[in-house]
């Protein structure tokens, strides 16, 4: 009884969704790999990943909010904000880099909060919170920088989106790897991360067990502004400047790599890794794409097909 | 139909070839691939490009200036000798440039400036396009009248346009600039906001646009209002120039000249492939302004 | 000690003014009606609503409640009657939920709250596997967590809320094992259930409540049933199962014959079903009654099955088959596969037979529609102010009444009931016999599965027992008593 | 006791989510016609009306969507591909207009029942099918035009865009009632109604009564390929050509209109009239904003504050 228990936990592991992805990923890999010869290379693996990085990281903070059950349409102009912002302190303010990013960081944070206030206290679908944030955040990037991009960024800021740790790394992929386990122990090893699995899967009970639902609800918020500052900040040191307008539907990007890593949009159910995993899938489809020299046009009929195509197929393994 | 897409090279035998025997590679990245004026510029690479055997990769960059970085990146990847940049925001391109020139490709931009060591730029002159339109409204208008400007999406090109615009009604203080708002460059939304000008002003003369496509939403806006409102606009695009001919409310347009920046940029590249040391930094192509008598016959 | 207690909803006034006592470490009753207002009571106490109007106090000092959790601190613990479980979190995350134990570095201590855990369940002699999401444990075991998640904290008063309306046998023993050890360890127990025969088997006194009114408060040991039956329902209650016809008038008609269900939870399972009989169906928790009916009527997959309907072989793959065939399954969990909670009685109980209230354009009859849907509610006297309340601000009796309208009215003629008349008061508990018997006395055929050996033996014209998925034994209702079906159901063969 | 309950559910209706939206649409009206003398002129109004028109039309069948749980992000491309196949069956298949928007809109109708399939039968999430599509839609669109628009249609086609009925109500207008009153029949006299809520509410208690739920879910977003094909002609017509790129972003407005009119993001609750509200709510935002000529960057700070000042505002009414 308890063997065949094992058995089926094992199979069933197989079946997550997770699990899934990362099938299609590596057969992904696989194709790219025998049909370009560059695609395996050094260089390529690590432009993936830096091209990875940014979707990477506002998809940390979108599986935080998914998980709860909630969504994040503002990522993206808040993006572009906080870079603008991070841009403006250097240049104008003449702040030293890290003091600028802390600033910006610090401001995603606060409209984050602000995302949360509204949803989880006023509750007021984040739907409509964060659609409308993301007007407004928008609309303030391209107030603060009177439509044009802010440059002029001192040398030294260029590290951070287009420099290399030991040579090779590329720095965002560090930072994307920091986040990333950052939000893994957060989301497995520390209470918070259970209240916020616990609010997606039946909020009532959460509520009912005496905890602070609402804080908990507001948090998730705050905590996808944080990587949407962090992201402004890679954002504005690989374009070497303030770009207002960064960022325009990467809320569906970020949304995808989430739903793709298995995280239920419902809430309650996910894992950080398959949101690592649903990024990376979708960067190595437009770089395998790109590789292969498939037409622009081409390429977005594709990526559709494919990525639903892929989804497909794992739904149909996973029922056998 | 034409997809205007990207083809791998027609791989002729006696095609251009570089230091390792390799075939020439050339790669374009386009800030976007929706608009006939891309497309016109895209045809006339893909010949120039067949026309020296080399083959062609190109990029829609979708107006997102990362995703046109990485779209180089991959480029470099695929080993280009030459890029051809069209860039969605000219700071924003930088990484890509200095990411193309570090692994020794030569760079030309093409249409819009872009940061970083470029081999060459090529572009319209930009601030004269918006100069040019707001000259001959002002004259149409006899230096009278309350105009409105509609926007776009704010990059250097465009926000140049304005300016030229602006200092052009400048010289004629009867005339006012009532109102500006964002048409966005498309058809859809520049007819809304048209409208809703209108509305607002109903004693408007004249409507500046800075690209035809937001021209050609206001057109039908003006045309369902039945107001006598004059447009101005720049591109040259082909619709635009049929409704200049029409002797509708569409008086002028400022026409670019993508194909041969293209071709002048290609050109450029090429010398410097071939060992040119000495290129021009910058050529700055000429603009002409479109009305009823000269349109006709022009296409891009 | 509670006075003056008066809690209002939007439409509805569910206490009325309610004051009486309860003991230190006594096992205090609640009885009442469905809607009586046992439930809401229970949630103020514990913290989740507020009272309209009144006051209580705890050893003496006033207290009041903002939340749940301040009612824990002040050791009142609360045993939902609607689970408060999160389905995809594994069980010892839902019994540590907000209580979280960490280490020194302030990372959660996973390996000490599974052994504690454990301990508890342990207390519980509950066994099963604590890493697998619950939403993929039986109810019964949902129950278990719930108990562990209430146990594992300090408390001085506990309060069940109708604990063994998912429980049989065994796990009900336990269950009273565990309130005597809590009882003697000083905890003070409020416990509310319909089963009369608990509450005189644990109680010390139980409070009687009316209409949201109290009534009156008494030692166990000195009324009967029947005098505890006539204080809930202001009426006497002489024998809640109607009379079985002892002739039958279709006794041979055989309606409903299946042949080998068989799929992952249930094997080889045939038998057949007569036209106006009703078929219990006994087991134990987990025996695979619930995966029996869903196979049959499709709304699980089965690897093999066999229907004839009227001896002619009939294909059901979904519900919509079935129903086409003209049976129907009555689910055992109004919650989730009952009701539409956010949809008014109206809509909830018109909703499978729409396309009959539908005139040839599909335009939906709405008069008809009005006048099935008041009748139901007169039939089966649910309490509500109005069809157009949603189904969720319905007690929970009265909400599984809602269920049952909307399935007698498809004019099936095999309906199939799991567990009907859970957490079903004993007024309404006779009705519902009555429109079962009646039911089959029109030739309707009745499978009913319950988990209430009373009620199986004292409705039931045949009983079919299970254990572990399969068949054990098929008795005649009025041979069945309780130590064979026991013997059956605990996996013994013929006597 | 009957008259209390009597009272009590009008002062409910009152605070029901469409009746808040009605609320602010009419508090901005006022103001705007205060600050603007234009805004209630009989052209403004219908010019209103007409930009409302697209808008209100997909958030028809994004209701449909919606009610059931689930989401069409496909819908701005579908109606742009729709839109250029119309122009293309008229300009290079030389069908007559009638004819080609019934391909238009057939085929709206095939690539809707496509994501309802996905959805539906193989439990792939809506966001995820819908995504999908709309890439795979918008490569369509522009590969079948090559990029550019599609323009030259007969004169006659311009009625449905531009053209007005008893010369004063724009055609757009028109058709936008219609559908929105097939949609109200559909939604409220009809099982088919009845089911979509109900499947919002509790998909599995649906199943149990006996109903086809997947065809149902199917058929919703067959219902939104429809509407967005309906849009795609109105579209083509006012433009008076096919555009490959019209419609980026409409999703998130149509979306936006659903929940403005007070149907729940999860599901089982909403009206359709609360939909046309929210798109009428919309519309006059920016069309007043317009007339005030307030900045464009201004516009959406403040377009953005608006939306969730006026939910917040409803909503707290709607506590007291
Ligand atoms: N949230 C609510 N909104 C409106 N009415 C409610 C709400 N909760 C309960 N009620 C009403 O209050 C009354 C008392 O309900 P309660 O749940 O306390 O009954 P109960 O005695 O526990 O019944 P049961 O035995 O069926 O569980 C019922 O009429 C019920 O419909
Ligand atoms: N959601 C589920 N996932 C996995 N296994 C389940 C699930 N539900 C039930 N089972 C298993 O199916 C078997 C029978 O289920 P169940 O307990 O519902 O039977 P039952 O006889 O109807 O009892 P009852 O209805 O009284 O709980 C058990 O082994 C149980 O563990
Ligand atoms: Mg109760
Ligand atoms: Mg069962």
């Amino acid at each position: 009884m308890n063997g065949l228990t094992m058995k089926r936990n094992y199979k069933e592991m197989f079946k997550t969704p997770e699990m899934l992805t990362l099938i299609g990923f590596f057969v992904l890999c696989i194709i790219f790999s025998v049909v370009s010869e560059e695609f395996l290379s050094l260089t390529n693996v690590s432009n993936i990943i830096r091209q990875v990085s940014i979707n990477g990281i506002l998809a940390v903070g979108m599986t935080f909010v998914i998980l709860t059950g909630g969504i994040d349409l503002s990522v993206g102009s808040v993006m572009a904000l906080t870079g603008t912002i991070m841009a403006g302190m250097m240049i104008n303010v003449g702040l030293p880099p890290f003091a600028a990013v802390l600033v910006g960081i610090i401001l995603g944070a606060v409209i984050g909060y602000i995302n949360g206030a509204f949803t989880a206290y006023a509750r007021i679908p984040a739907i409509i919170v964060t659609l409308a944030m993301m007007e407004i955040a928008r609309g303030a990037a391209l107030l603060y920088t009177g439509g044009y991009p802010l440059s002029g960024l001192p040398a030294s800021y260029s590290f951070i989106g287009q420099g290399y740790l030991f040579g090779v790394i590329p720095m965002p992929a560090v930072i994307m790897i920091i986040v990333f386990v950052v939000a893994y122990i957060i989301l497995n090893h520390l209470p918070l991360g259970r209240y916020i699995y616990a609010i997606g899967g039946n909020e009532e009970a959460v509520r009912l067990s005496g905890i602070k639902v609402k804080r908990i609800k507001a948090s998730v918020y705050l905590i996808s502004g944080i990587t949407a500052g962090i992201a402004g900040a890679i954002m504005s040191s690989r374009l070497s400047s303030g770009q207002p307008m960064a960022g325009e539907g990467y809320e569906l990007d970020a949304i995808a790599a989430v739903v793709l890593g298995g995280t239920s949009i419902a809430g309650g159910r996910g894992h950080i890794f398959g949101t690592l995993l649903g990024a990376l899938l979708l960067g190595v489809l437009s770089n395998g794409l790109n590789l292969l020299g498939v037409s622009p046009y081409v390429q977005r009929v594709l990526k559709g097909a494919i990525i639903i195509g892929a989804i497909y197929y794992s739904s149909i393994r996973q029922k056998d | 139909s034409d997809s205007g897409a990207s083809n791998n090279g027609e791989g002729s035998e006696d095609g251009e070839t570089n230091a390792s025997g390799k075939q020439l590679k050339i790669g374009m990245s386009f800030q976007e691939m929706n608009n006939p004026y891309f497309i016109s510029m895209n045809e006339a690479f893909q010949e120039a490009a067949k026309s020296v055997g080399a083959e062609t990769i190109i990029a829609d960059a979708q107006h997102d200036v990362t995703k046109q970085i990485n779209d180089i990146d991959d480029m470099i990847q695929q080993g280009i000798d030459i890029l051809i940049i069209n860039p969605a925001d000219s700071e924003g391109a930088q990484a890509a440039v200095q990411a193309a020139h570090d692994a020794g490709v030569i760079v030309v931009a093409v249409d819009a400036q872009a940061e970083g060591p470029l081999d060459s730029f090529v572009g319209s002159k930009n601030y004269d396009a918006g100069y040019l339109a707001g000259q001959q409204m002002a004259e149409d208008l006899g230096g009278e009248g309350k105009v409105a400007i509609l926007d776009g999406i704010p990059v250097v090109p465009i926000l140049e346009r304005v300016e030229g615009f602006k200092d052009a009604i400048s010289e004629h203080p009867g005339i006012e600039i009532v109102d500006i708002q964002n048409g966005r460059q498309d058809r859809a939304e520049a007819m809304s906001v048209t409208e809703n000008m209108l509305q607002a002003n109903s004693d408007l003369d004249a409507i500046f646009s800075v690209n035809d496509e937001g021209a050609l939403g206001s057109l039908g806006a003006v045309e369902a209002s039945g107001k006598d409102v004059w447009i101005y606009s720049v591109d040259g695009h082909p619709e635009a120039v049929e409704a200049i001919l029409s002797d509708g409310p569409f008086k002028a347009t400022t026409a670019q000249f993508p194909r041969d920046q293209v071709r002048v940029g290609l050109g450029i590249a090429l010398a410097k492939y071939w060992g040119a040391e000495i290129v021009p930094d910058e050529i700055p192509i000429d603009v002409k302004l479109l009305n009823k008598e000269n349109a006709e016959g022009f296409t891009w | 000690m509670m006075k003056n207690i008066t809690k209002s909803f939007p439409g509805v006034t569910a206490l009325k003014g309610v004051s009486f006592n309860i003991r230190r470490g006594e096992v205090h009753a609640i009885v009442g009606e469905n809607g009586a207002g046992k439930s809401t009571l229970m949630k103020i106490l514990s913290g989740v609503y507020q009272p309209t109007s009144g006051e209580f106090f705890l050893d003496g000092r006033k207290v009041s409640f903002k939340d749940p959790k301040e009612a824990q601190l002040s050791g009142i613990s609360i045993i939902h009657q609607e689970f408060s479980l999160i389905p995809y979190l594994n069980s010892v995350e839902n019994i540590y939920l907000g209580r979280e134990i960490r280490k020194a570095n302030g990372l959660l201590d996973k390996k000490k709250m599974r052994e504690k855990a454990e301990e508890t369940l342990k207390r519980l002699n509950a066994d099963f596997d604590l890493n697998k999401p619950i939403a993929h444990l039986s109810v019964a075991n949902q129950q278990f967590i719930e108990i562990a998640k209430a146990i594992s904290i300090d408390t001085k008063v506990l309060i069940f809320d109708e604990p063994t309306a998912s429980l049989t046998g065994n796990e009900i023993n336990n269950l009273f094992k565990l309130i005597e050890t809590l009882k003697a360890d000083g905890v003070t127990i409020i416990y509310i259930s319909h089963h009369l025969d608990e509450i005189i088997h644990i109680c010390d006194r139980l409070t009687v409540l009316r209409d949201g009114e109290y009534v009156d408060t008494k030692d166990v040991a000195k009324c009967t049933k029947q005098e505890i039956v006539k204080m809930m329902v202001g009426r006497e209650i002489i024998n809640v199962f109607p009379e079985r016809p002892s002739h039958h008038q279709f006794r041979n008609e055989i309606r409903l014959q299946v042949k080998k269900i068989t799929n992952s939870n249930v094997s080889d399972i045939s038998f057949d079903l007569k036209k106006g009989e009703i078929l219990g169906v006994a087991g134990l928790v987990g025996s695979g009654r619930t995966e029996m009916v869903r196979a049959l009527v499709g709304a699980d997959p089965a690897e093999e099955k066999e229907v004839y309907i009227n001896g002619e072989k009939a294909t059901i793959k979904n519900p919509t088959d079935a129903l086409s065939h003209g049976i129907c399954l009555i689910p055992e969990s109004r919650k989730t596969q009952g009701l539409i909670l956010d949809m008014s009685i109206k809509k909830n109980i018109s909703l499978p037979i729409l396309n009959e209230l539908s005139n040839r354009l599909k335009i939906i009859n709405r008069k008809r529609e009005n006048n099935i849907v008041n009748k139901s509610i007169k039939d089966l006297l649910i309490k509500t102010p109005s069809s157009m309340q949603k189904a969720k601000n319905l007690s929970g009796g009265n909400q599984q009444k809602v269920v049952l309208a909307k399935w007698i009215n498809t004019d099936s003629n095999i309906l199939i009931f799991d567990e009907p008349t859970r957490g079903i008061d004993i007024g309404a508990k006779e009705e519902i016999y009555r429109l079962m018997r009646d039911l089959a006395d029109d030739g309707i055929s009745i499978i009913m599965i319950s988990s209430e050996l009373p009620e199986v033996l004292g409705m039931s014209d045949r009983v079919l027992v299970m254990y572990k998925g399969r068949v054990q034994a098929m008795l005649d209702g009025k041979e069945a008593t309780q130590e064979k079906v026991m013997h059956y159901a605990t996996g013994g063969v013929n006597q």
